[in-house]
Protein backbone atom coordinates (compact mmCIF):
# COMPACT_ATOMS: atom_id res chain seq x y z
CA UNK A 1 0.00 0.00 0.00
CA UNK A 2 1.27 3.34 -0.93
CA UNK A 3 0.20 6.93 -0.45
CA UNK A 4 1.57 9.69 -2.22
CA UNK A 5 0.87 13.23 -2.15
CA UNK A 6 2.87 15.10 -5.18
CA UNK A 7 3.41 18.98 -5.60
CA UNK A 8 4.33 18.27 -9.37
CA UNK A 9 2.57 16.68 -12.22
CA UNK A 10 2.59 12.84 -12.29
CA UNK A 11 1.99 10.88 -14.94
CA UNK A 12 -0.70 8.19 -13.97
CA UNK A 13 0.59 5.55 -16.23
CA UNK A 14 3.62 5.70 -15.14
CA UNK A 15 3.05 5.78 -11.44
CA UNK A 16 0.74 2.65 -11.70
CA UNK A 17 3.29 0.63 -13.69
CA UNK A 18 6.17 1.17 -11.16
CA UNK A 19 4.25 0.27 -8.04
CA UNK A 20 3.04 -2.72 -9.83
CA UNK A 21 6.86 -3.46 -10.64
CA UNK A 22 7.85 -2.57 -6.97
CA UNK A 23 5.93 -5.11 -6.28
CA UNK A 24 5.97 -7.63 -8.73
CA UNK A 25 7.87 -10.14 -6.77
CA UNK A 26 4.92 -10.48 -4.54
CA UNK A 27 1.93 -9.82 -6.43
CA UNK A 28 2.83 -11.74 -10.17
CA UNK A 29 0.26 -14.39 -10.47
CA UNK A 30 -2.04 -13.60 -7.45
CA UNK A 31 -3.78 -10.71 -8.63
CA UNK A 32 -6.71 -11.20 -11.54
CA UNK A 33 -8.59 -7.62 -11.19
CA UNK A 34 -6.85 -4.16 -10.91
CA UNK A 35 -9.91 -1.09 -11.17
CA UNK A 36 -8.12 2.23 -11.56
CA UNK A 37 -10.10 5.51 -11.03
CA UNK A 38 -7.95 8.77 -12.43
CA UNK A 39 -9.53 12.09 -11.88
CA UNK A 40 -8.08 15.02 -14.26
CA UNK A 41 -8.63 18.96 -14.35
CA UNK A 42 -11.31 20.35 -16.63
CA UNK A 43 -10.95 23.15 -18.55
CA UNK A 44 -14.79 23.97 -17.63
CA UNK A 45 -16.95 24.13 -14.49
CA UNK A 46 -20.65 25.39 -13.67
CA UNK A 47 -20.42 27.25 -16.88
CA UNK A 48 -17.15 29.07 -16.78
CA UNK A 49 -13.86 28.48 -18.68
CA UNK A 50 -11.37 27.70 -16.34
CA UNK A 51 -7.64 28.51 -16.61
CA UNK A 52 -5.87 26.56 -13.47
CA UNK A 53 -6.59 25.49 -9.98
CA UNK A 54 -4.38 25.96 -6.67
CA UNK A 55 -5.14 22.35 -4.72
CA UNK A 56 -4.55 22.98 -0.91
CA UNK A 57 -4.30 20.02 1.86
CA UNK A 58 -3.75 19.53 5.50
CA UNK A 59 0.11 18.06 5.21
CA UNK A 60 -0.24 14.95 7.78
CA UNK A 61 -4.23 14.86 8.20
CA UNK A 62 -4.38 14.19 4.51
CA UNK A 63 -1.95 11.35 4.74
CA UNK A 64 -3.54 10.13 7.83
CA UNK A 65 -7.55 10.31 6.45
CA UNK A 66 -6.22 8.38 3.30
CA UNK A 67 -4.05 5.64 5.35
CA UNK A 68 -7.76 5.41 7.36
CA UNK A 69 -9.87 5.18 4.16
CA UNK A 70 -7.46 2.66 2.61
CA UNK A 71 -7.90 0.18 5.79
CA UNK A 72 -11.43 0.52 5.63
CA UNK A 73 -11.74 -0.59 2.34
CA UNK A 74 -8.95 -3.73 2.89
CA UNK A 75 -11.54 -4.59 6.12
CA UNK A 76 -14.38 -4.59 3.67
CA UNK A 77 -13.17 -6.45 0.82
CA UNK A 78 -10.46 -8.60 0.09
CA UNK A 79 -7.63 -6.38 -1.26
CA UNK A 80 -4.41 -7.49 -2.58
CA UNK A 81 -2.82 -4.14 -3.05
CA UNK A 82 -3.54 0.03 -3.08
CA UNK A 83 -1.88 3.16 -4.61
CA UNK A 84 -3.49 6.60 -4.06
CA UNK A 85 -1.85 9.55 -5.48
CA UNK A 86 -2.99 12.85 -5.11
CA UNK A 87 -2.00 16.14 -6.86
CA UNK A 88 -1.14 19.56 -4.62
CA UNK A 89 -0.73 22.76 -5.53
CA UNK A 90 -0.93 25.19 -8.94
CA UNK A 91 -2.81 22.63 -11.74
CA UNK A 92 -3.51 23.29 -15.64
CA UNK A 93 -6.46 22.06 -16.93
CA UNK A 94 -5.68 18.21 -18.61
CA UNK A 95 -3.77 17.11 -15.76
CA UNK A 96 -4.09 14.18 -13.31
CA UNK A 97 -5.26 15.21 -9.84
CA UNK A 98 -5.77 11.90 -8.16
CA UNK A 99 -5.28 8.25 -8.93
CA UNK A 100 -6.75 5.24 -7.31
CA UNK A 101 -5.47 1.54 -8.11
CA UNK A 102 -6.63 -1.35 -6.17
CA UNK A 103 -5.47 -5.16 -7.11
CA UNK A 104 -7.44 -8.06 -6.12
CA UNK A 105 -8.56 -11.46 -7.38
CA UNK A 106 -11.76 -11.11 -8.54
CA UNK A 107 -13.12 -8.03 -10.51
CA UNK A 108 -16.59 -7.15 -7.89
CA UNK A 109 -14.12 -6.34 -5.22
CA UNK A 110 -11.72 -4.10 -7.42
CA UNK A 111 -14.86 -1.91 -8.40
CA UNK A 112 -15.84 -2.17 -5.35
CA UNK A 113 -13.23 -1.16 -2.80
CA UNK A 114 -11.82 1.89 -5.26
CA UNK A 115 -15.22 3.38 -5.83
CA UNK A 116 -15.32 3.53 -1.95
CA UNK A 117 -11.63 4.90 -1.78
CA UNK A 118 -12.56 7.16 -4.42
CA UNK A 119 -15.96 8.61 -2.56
CA UNK A 120 -14.52 8.38 0.94
CA UNK A 121 -11.68 10.59 -0.37
CA UNK A 122 -13.74 13.23 -1.99
CA UNK A 123 -15.34 13.84 1.54
CA UNK A 124 -13.21 13.30 3.93
CA UNK A 125 -9.49 14.06 2.87
CA UNK A 126 -8.58 17.40 3.74
CA UNK A 127 -7.86 18.82 0.38
CA UNK A 128 -9.59 22.18 -1.40
CA UNK A 129 -10.00 23.44 -4.58
CA UNK A 130 -9.84 26.95 -5.44
CA UNK A 131 -10.26 27.41 -9.59
CA UNK A 132 -8.91 30.47 -11.48
CA UNK A 133 -11.61 31.20 -13.74
CA UNK A 134 -10.85 32.64 -17.73
CA UNK A 135 -11.98 36.08 -16.22
CA UNK A 136 -9.15 36.25 -13.36
CA UNK A 137 -11.98 36.14 -11.15
CA UNK A 138 -10.80 33.20 -8.36
CA UNK A 139 -13.17 30.90 -6.51
CA UNK A 140 -13.01 27.97 -4.07
CA UNK A 141 -14.95 25.09 -4.89
CA UNK A 142 -17.81 24.84 -2.12
CA UNK A 143 -18.74 20.81 -2.10
CA UNK A 144 -18.14 17.63 -3.82
CA UNK A 145 -20.98 16.03 -5.04
CA UNK A 146 -22.08 12.46 -4.61
CA UNK A 147 -20.37 10.24 -7.00
CA UNK A 148 -22.89 7.41 -5.84
CA UNK A 149 -25.98 9.72 -7.82
CA UNK B 1 -2.87 25.27 28.52
CA UNK B 2 -1.44 25.22 25.11
CA UNK B 3 -3.72 24.76 22.03
CA UNK B 4 -2.17 25.01 18.61
CA UNK B 5 -4.91 26.25 15.98
CA UNK B 6 -4.61 25.97 12.44
CA UNK B 7 -7.24 27.12 9.55
CA UNK B 8 -7.29 26.22 5.78
CA UNK B 9 -8.83 27.42 2.47
CA UNK B 10 -11.06 29.62 2.24
CA UNK B 11 -11.91 29.92 6.65
CA UNK B 12 -7.81 30.36 6.35
CA UNK B 13 -8.73 33.78 3.95
CA UNK B 14 -11.42 34.89 6.19
CA UNK B 15 -10.04 34.51 9.23
CA UNK B 16 -6.86 36.36 7.98
CA UNK B 17 -4.45 33.73 8.90
CA UNK B 18 -3.32 30.26 9.17
CA UNK B 19 -2.90 29.67 12.62
CA UNK B 20 -2.90 30.75 16.14
CA UNK B 21 -1.14 29.52 19.06
CA UNK B 22 -3.61 29.75 22.08
CA UNK B 23 -1.84 29.71 25.78
CA UNK B 24 -5.27 30.23 27.61
CA UNK B 25 -6.68 27.90 30.48
CA UNK B 26 -10.24 26.70 30.68
CA UNK B 27 -10.73 25.57 27.00
CA UNK B 28 -12.63 22.45 27.42
CA UNK B 29 -13.91 21.84 23.68
CA UNK B 30 -13.58 22.51 19.99
CA UNK B 31 -16.16 25.06 20.19
CA UNK B 32 -14.00 26.52 23.30
CA UNK B 33 -11.32 27.04 21.06
CA UNK B 34 -12.55 28.45 17.95
CA UNK B 35 -14.26 30.96 20.49
CA UNK B 36 -11.39 31.94 22.20
CA UNK B 37 -9.56 32.24 18.80
CA UNK B 38 -12.21 34.37 17.23
CA UNK B 39 -14.34 35.97 19.93
CA UNK B 40 -16.34 38.48 17.37
CA UNK B 41 -16.50 35.73 14.74
CA UNK B 42 -18.98 32.77 14.56
CA UNK B 43 -18.22 29.35 12.91
CA UNK B 44 -19.69 29.07 9.74
CA UNK B 45 -22.44 26.74 9.72
CA UNK B 46 -21.06 23.92 7.00
CA UNK B 47 -17.49 23.94 8.76
CA UNK B 48 -15.54 20.18 9.75
CA UNK B 49 -13.31 20.44 12.65
CA UNK B 50 -10.65 17.93 13.84
CA UNK B 51 -8.54 17.60 16.84
CA UNK B 52 -4.36 16.15 15.93
CA UNK B 53 -5.84 15.25 12.60
CA UNK B 54 -8.86 13.58 13.09
CA UNK B 55 -12.42 14.91 12.57
CA UNK B 56 -14.04 15.63 15.61
CA UNK B 57 -17.20 17.32 16.37
CA UNK B 58 -17.20 21.20 18.27
CA UNK B 59 -18.45 19.65 21.70
CA UNK B 60 -15.37 17.29 21.72
CA UNK B 61 -12.47 17.75 24.35
CA UNK B 62 -9.31 19.55 24.48
CA UNK B 63 -6.29 18.89 26.01
CA UNK B 64 -3.08 20.28 26.49
CA UNK B 65 -0.64 20.26 23.42
CA UNK B 66 -3.49 19.29 21.19
CA UNK B 67 -3.44 20.68 17.23
CA UNK B 68 -7.05 21.83 16.55
CA UNK B 69 -8.49 22.39 12.53
CA UNK B 70 -10.57 23.96 11.13
CA UNK B 71 -11.75 24.27 7.47
CA UNK B 72 -14.79 24.53 5.06
CA UNK B 73 -15.83 20.59 3.66
CA UNK B 74 -13.55 19.25 1.50
CA UNK B 75 -13.28 19.25 -2.60
CA UNK B 76 -10.27 17.05 -3.28
CA UNK B 77 -9.95 14.21 -5.70
CA UNK C 1 -13.91 4.40 -29.22
CA UNK C 2 -12.06 1.58 -30.21
CA UNK C 3 -11.83 -2.13 -30.05
CA UNK C 4 -9.10 -4.15 -30.16
CA UNK C 5 -8.20 -7.99 -30.02
CA UNK C 6 -4.56 -9.24 -29.92
CA UNK C 7 -2.94 -11.54 -30.34
CA UNK C 8 0.28 -10.82 -28.55
CA UNK C 9 0.78 -9.69 -25.30
CA UNK C 10 -0.46 -6.01 -24.50
CA UNK C 11 0.92 -3.55 -22.22
CA UNK C 12 -1.79 -1.91 -20.84
CA UNK C 13 -0.45 1.63 -19.57
CA UNK C 14 1.11 1.73 -23.12
CA UNK C 15 -2.51 0.96 -24.77
CA UNK C 16 -4.33 3.82 -22.75
CA UNK C 17 -1.38 6.13 -22.75
CA UNK C 18 -1.48 5.84 -27.11
CA UNK C 19 -5.30 6.43 -26.96
CA UNK C 20 -5.46 9.02 -25.09
CA UNK C 21 -2.48 10.71 -26.52
CA UNK C 22 -4.52 9.91 -30.03
CA UNK C 23 -7.30 11.48 -29.21
CA UNK C 24 -6.20 14.06 -26.96
CA UNK C 25 -7.07 16.97 -29.49
CA UNK C 26 -10.07 16.12 -28.89
CA UNK C 27 -10.29 15.28 -25.13
CA UNK C 28 -8.01 17.35 -23.48
CA UNK C 29 -9.78 19.41 -20.63
CA UNK C 30 -13.23 17.77 -21.49
CA UNK C 31 -12.91 14.64 -19.26
CA UNK C 32 -12.68 14.85 -15.68
CA UNK C 33 -13.26 10.87 -14.81
CA UNK C 34 -11.47 7.91 -16.07
CA UNK C 35 -12.26 4.52 -14.46
CA UNK C 36 -10.00 1.29 -15.98
CA UNK C 37 -10.57 -2.35 -15.32
CA UNK C 38 -7.59 -4.51 -16.27
CA UNK C 39 -8.07 -8.70 -15.67
CA UNK C 40 -4.75 -10.32 -15.46
CA UNK C 41 -4.30 -13.82 -15.53
CA UNK C 42 -3.46 -15.69 -12.36
CA UNK C 43 -1.57 -18.74 -11.75
CA UNK C 44 -4.06 -20.65 -9.96
CA UNK C 45 -7.77 -21.42 -9.77
CA UNK C 46 -10.42 -23.32 -8.83
CA UNK C 47 -7.64 -24.43 -6.15
CA UNK C 48 -4.81 -25.66 -8.75
CA UNK C 49 -1.30 -24.10 -10.05
CA UNK C 50 -2.15 -23.13 -13.70
CA UNK C 51 0.95 -22.46 -15.92
CA UNK C 52 -0.74 -20.78 -18.85
CA UNK C 53 -3.98 -20.61 -21.12
CA UNK C 54 -5.50 -20.60 -24.38
CA UNK C 55 -8.31 -17.91 -25.09
CA UNK C 56 -10.00 -18.92 -28.18
CA UNK C 57 -12.79 -16.41 -29.90
CA UNK C 58 -14.74 -16.03 -32.93
CA UNK C 59 -13.62 -13.14 -34.76
CA UNK C 60 -16.19 -10.65 -36.20
CA UNK C 61 -19.34 -11.77 -33.51
CA UNK C 62 -16.01 -11.04 -30.66
CA UNK C 63 -16.08 -7.85 -32.39
CA UNK C 64 -20.03 -7.00 -32.84
CA UNK C 65 -20.73 -8.07 -29.63
CA UNK C 66 -18.65 -5.52 -27.51
CA UNK C 67 -19.32 -2.99 -30.14
CA UNK C 68 -22.81 -3.64 -29.21
CA UNK C 69 -21.88 -3.23 -25.57
CA UNK C 70 -19.87 -0.24 -25.51
CA UNK C 71 -23.11 1.28 -26.98
CA UNK C 72 -25.51 0.24 -25.03
CA UNK C 73 -22.99 2.15 -22.47
CA UNK C 74 -22.82 5.53 -24.42
CA UNK C 75 -26.60 5.00 -24.40
CA UNK C 76 -26.91 4.41 -20.67
CA UNK C 77 -24.39 7.16 -19.40
CA UNK C 78 -22.28 9.74 -20.53
CA UNK C 79 -19.45 8.52 -21.73
CA UNK C 80 -17.18 10.67 -24.06
CA UNK C 81 -14.65 7.88 -24.79
CA UNK C 82 -14.06 4.22 -24.74
CA UNK C 83 -11.20 1.80 -25.10
CA UNK C 84 -11.42 -2.08 -25.13
CA UNK C 85 -8.72 -3.96 -25.08
CA UNK C 86 -8.85 -8.15 -25.50
CA UNK C 87 -6.03 -10.95 -25.39
CA UNK C 88 -6.52 -13.90 -27.12
CA UNK C 89 -4.00 -16.97 -28.42
CA UNK C 90 -1.78 -18.20 -25.67
CA UNK C 91 -1.07 -16.23 -22.49
CA UNK C 92 1.16 -17.06 -19.15
CA UNK C 93 0.22 -16.02 -15.88
CA UNK C 94 0.39 -12.15 -15.01
CA UNK C 95 -0.33 -11.07 -18.50
CA UNK C 96 -2.97 -8.60 -18.95
CA UNK C 97 -6.25 -10.57 -20.59
CA UNK C 98 -8.44 -7.75 -20.74
CA UNK C 99 -8.72 -4.24 -20.42
CA UNK C 100 -11.75 -1.66 -20.39
CA UNK C 101 -11.18 1.98 -20.07
CA UNK C 102 -13.72 4.56 -19.54
CA UNK C 103 -13.55 8.44 -20.05
CA UNK C 104 -16.37 10.63 -18.98
CA UNK C 105 -17.43 14.66 -17.19
CA UNK C 106 -17.87 12.78 -14.05
CA UNK C 107 -16.71 10.03 -11.60
CA UNK C 108 -19.93 8.02 -10.84
CA UNK C 109 -20.80 7.37 -14.66
CA UNK C 110 -17.29 6.22 -15.15
CA UNK C 111 -17.12 3.58 -12.49
CA UNK C 112 -20.75 2.87 -13.54
CA UNK C 113 -20.20 2.51 -17.50
CA UNK C 114 -16.74 0.38 -17.03
CA UNK C 115 -18.46 -2.17 -14.94
CA UNK C 116 -21.10 -2.36 -16.86
CA UNK C 117 -18.95 -3.16 -19.98
CA UNK C 118 -16.87 -5.52 -18.15
CA UNK C 119 -20.02 -7.48 -16.54
CA UNK C 120 -21.78 -7.60 -20.24
CA UNK C 121 -18.28 -8.82 -21.99
CA UNK C 122 -18.19 -11.34 -19.39
CA UNK C 123 -21.35 -12.64 -20.25
CA UNK C 124 -21.58 -12.33 -23.93
CA UNK C 125 -18.50 -11.50 -25.71
CA UNK C 126 -17.64 -15.01 -27.47
CA UNK C 127 -14.39 -15.53 -25.75
CA UNK C 128 -13.36 -19.31 -24.37
CA UNK C 129 -10.94 -20.01 -21.72
CA UNK C 130 -8.84 -23.86 -21.72
CA UNK C 131 -6.36 -23.63 -18.93
CA UNK C 132 -3.06 -25.51 -18.76
CA UNK C 133 -2.84 -27.26 -15.34
CA UNK C 134 0.88 -27.60 -13.96
CA UNK C 135 -0.22 -31.11 -13.59
CA UNK C 136 -0.64 -30.73 -17.80
CA UNK C 137 -4.16 -31.44 -18.05
CA UNK C 138 -6.30 -29.44 -19.81
CA UNK C 139 -9.80 -28.14 -18.46
CA UNK C 140 -12.19 -25.17 -20.27
CA UNK C 141 -13.38 -23.14 -18.14
CA UNK C 142 -17.52 -23.68 -17.72
CA UNK C 143 -18.70 -20.29 -17.10
CA UNK C 144 -17.70 -16.62 -15.35
CA UNK C 145 -19.18 -15.77 -11.91
CA UNK C 146 -21.24 -12.88 -11.51
CA UNK C 147 -18.99 -10.14 -10.86
CA UNK C 148 -21.81 -7.74 -8.94
CA UNK C 149 -22.23 -10.46 -6.01
CA UNK D 1 -30.58 -23.04 -49.28
CA UNK D 2 -26.87 -23.09 -48.14
CA UNK D 3 -25.95 -22.36 -44.72
CA UNK D 4 -22.55 -22.28 -42.52
CA UNK D 5 -22.58 -23.90 -39.39
CA UNK D 6 -19.32 -22.94 -36.84
CA UNK D 7 -18.44 -24.80 -33.65
CA UNK D 8 -16.35 -23.23 -30.70
CA UNK D 9 -14.41 -24.15 -28.00
CA UNK D 10 -15.30 -27.42 -26.02
CA UNK D 11 -18.16 -28.15 -28.40
CA UNK D 12 -16.24 -28.10 -31.36
CA UNK D 13 -13.94 -30.57 -29.58
CA UNK D 14 -17.22 -32.64 -28.87
CA UNK D 15 -18.63 -32.67 -32.68
CA UNK D 16 -14.81 -32.92 -33.60
CA UNK D 17 -15.12 -30.22 -36.05
CA UNK D 18 -14.92 -26.41 -36.50
CA UNK D 19 -17.81 -25.87 -39.27
CA UNK D 20 -20.34 -27.54 -40.98
CA UNK D 21 -21.44 -26.25 -44.95
CA UNK D 22 -25.21 -27.17 -45.18
CA UNK D 23 -26.51 -27.88 -48.26
CA UNK D 24 -30.46 -28.98 -47.52
CA UNK D 25 -33.88 -27.76 -48.35
CA UNK D 26 -35.88 -27.41 -44.90
CA UNK D 27 -34.47 -25.71 -42.25
CA UNK D 28 -36.50 -23.49 -41.12
CA UNK D 29 -34.60 -22.90 -37.29
CA UNK D 30 -31.72 -23.00 -35.66
CA UNK D 31 -32.85 -25.55 -33.72
CA UNK D 32 -33.49 -27.42 -37.53
CA UNK D 33 -29.76 -26.94 -38.46
CA UNK D 34 -28.49 -28.19 -35.03
CA UNK D 35 -30.51 -31.88 -35.99
CA UNK D 36 -29.40 -31.90 -39.35
CA UNK D 37 -25.72 -31.13 -38.50
CA UNK D 38 -25.11 -33.11 -35.79
CA UNK D 39 -28.20 -36.05 -36.23
CA UNK D 40 -27.17 -38.38 -33.32
CA UNK D 41 -25.80 -35.80 -30.72
CA UNK D 42 -28.16 -33.29 -28.75
CA UNK D 43 -27.20 -30.23 -27.95
CA UNK D 44 -25.61 -29.39 -24.78
CA UNK D 45 -28.47 -27.70 -22.42
CA UNK D 46 -26.13 -24.61 -21.79
CA UNK D 47 -25.23 -24.03 -24.80
CA UNK D 48 -25.57 -20.65 -27.26
CA UNK D 49 -26.57 -19.83 -30.46
CA UNK D 50 -25.92 -17.30 -32.97
CA UNK D 51 -27.05 -16.14 -36.30
CA UNK D 52 -25.22 -14.30 -38.67
CA UNK D 53 -23.20 -13.34 -35.61
CA UNK D 54 -25.66 -12.38 -33.08
CA UNK D 55 -27.56 -14.27 -29.94
CA UNK D 56 -30.34 -16.06 -30.68
CA UNK D 57 -32.88 -18.71 -29.38
CA UNK D 58 -33.01 -22.41 -31.01
CA UNK D 59 -35.97 -21.41 -32.55
CA UNK D 60 -35.02 -18.27 -34.46
CA UNK D 61 -35.77 -18.34 -38.08
CA UNK D 62 -32.52 -19.27 -40.62
CA UNK D 63 -32.18 -18.35 -44.24
CA UNK D 64 -30.18 -19.41 -47.55
CA UNK D 65 -26.70 -17.75 -46.63
CA UNK D 66 -26.87 -17.37 -42.97
CA UNK D 67 -23.74 -18.40 -40.83
CA UNK D 68 -25.16 -20.31 -37.60
CA UNK D 69 -23.13 -20.55 -34.66
CA UNK D 70 -23.19 -22.84 -31.55
CA UNK D 71 -20.89 -22.84 -28.48
CA UNK D 72 -20.73 -23.03 -24.88
CA UNK D 73 -21.02 -20.47 -22.57
CA UNK D 74 -18.29 -18.02 -22.81
CA UNK D 75 -15.66 -17.04 -20.54
CA UNK D 76 -13.47 -14.11 -21.07
CA UNK D 77 -12.42 -10.80 -19.32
Amino acid sequence: MDIKICAEPFDPWQEIREYQHSSAKDMAGKFGATNIFIGTMRDFNEGDDVKGMTLEHYPGMTEKQLEKIVAEASRQWPVIDTLVVHRVGDILPNEPIVLVAVWTSHRGDAFDASRYIMEALKSRAPFWKKELLKSQAERWLVKNTDGYL
Amino acid sequence: MSIKVRYFASLKESVGRSEDNLEFAGLATVGDVWRRANPSKALPNNSLAAVNMDYVGLDSAVKDGDEVAFFPPVTGG
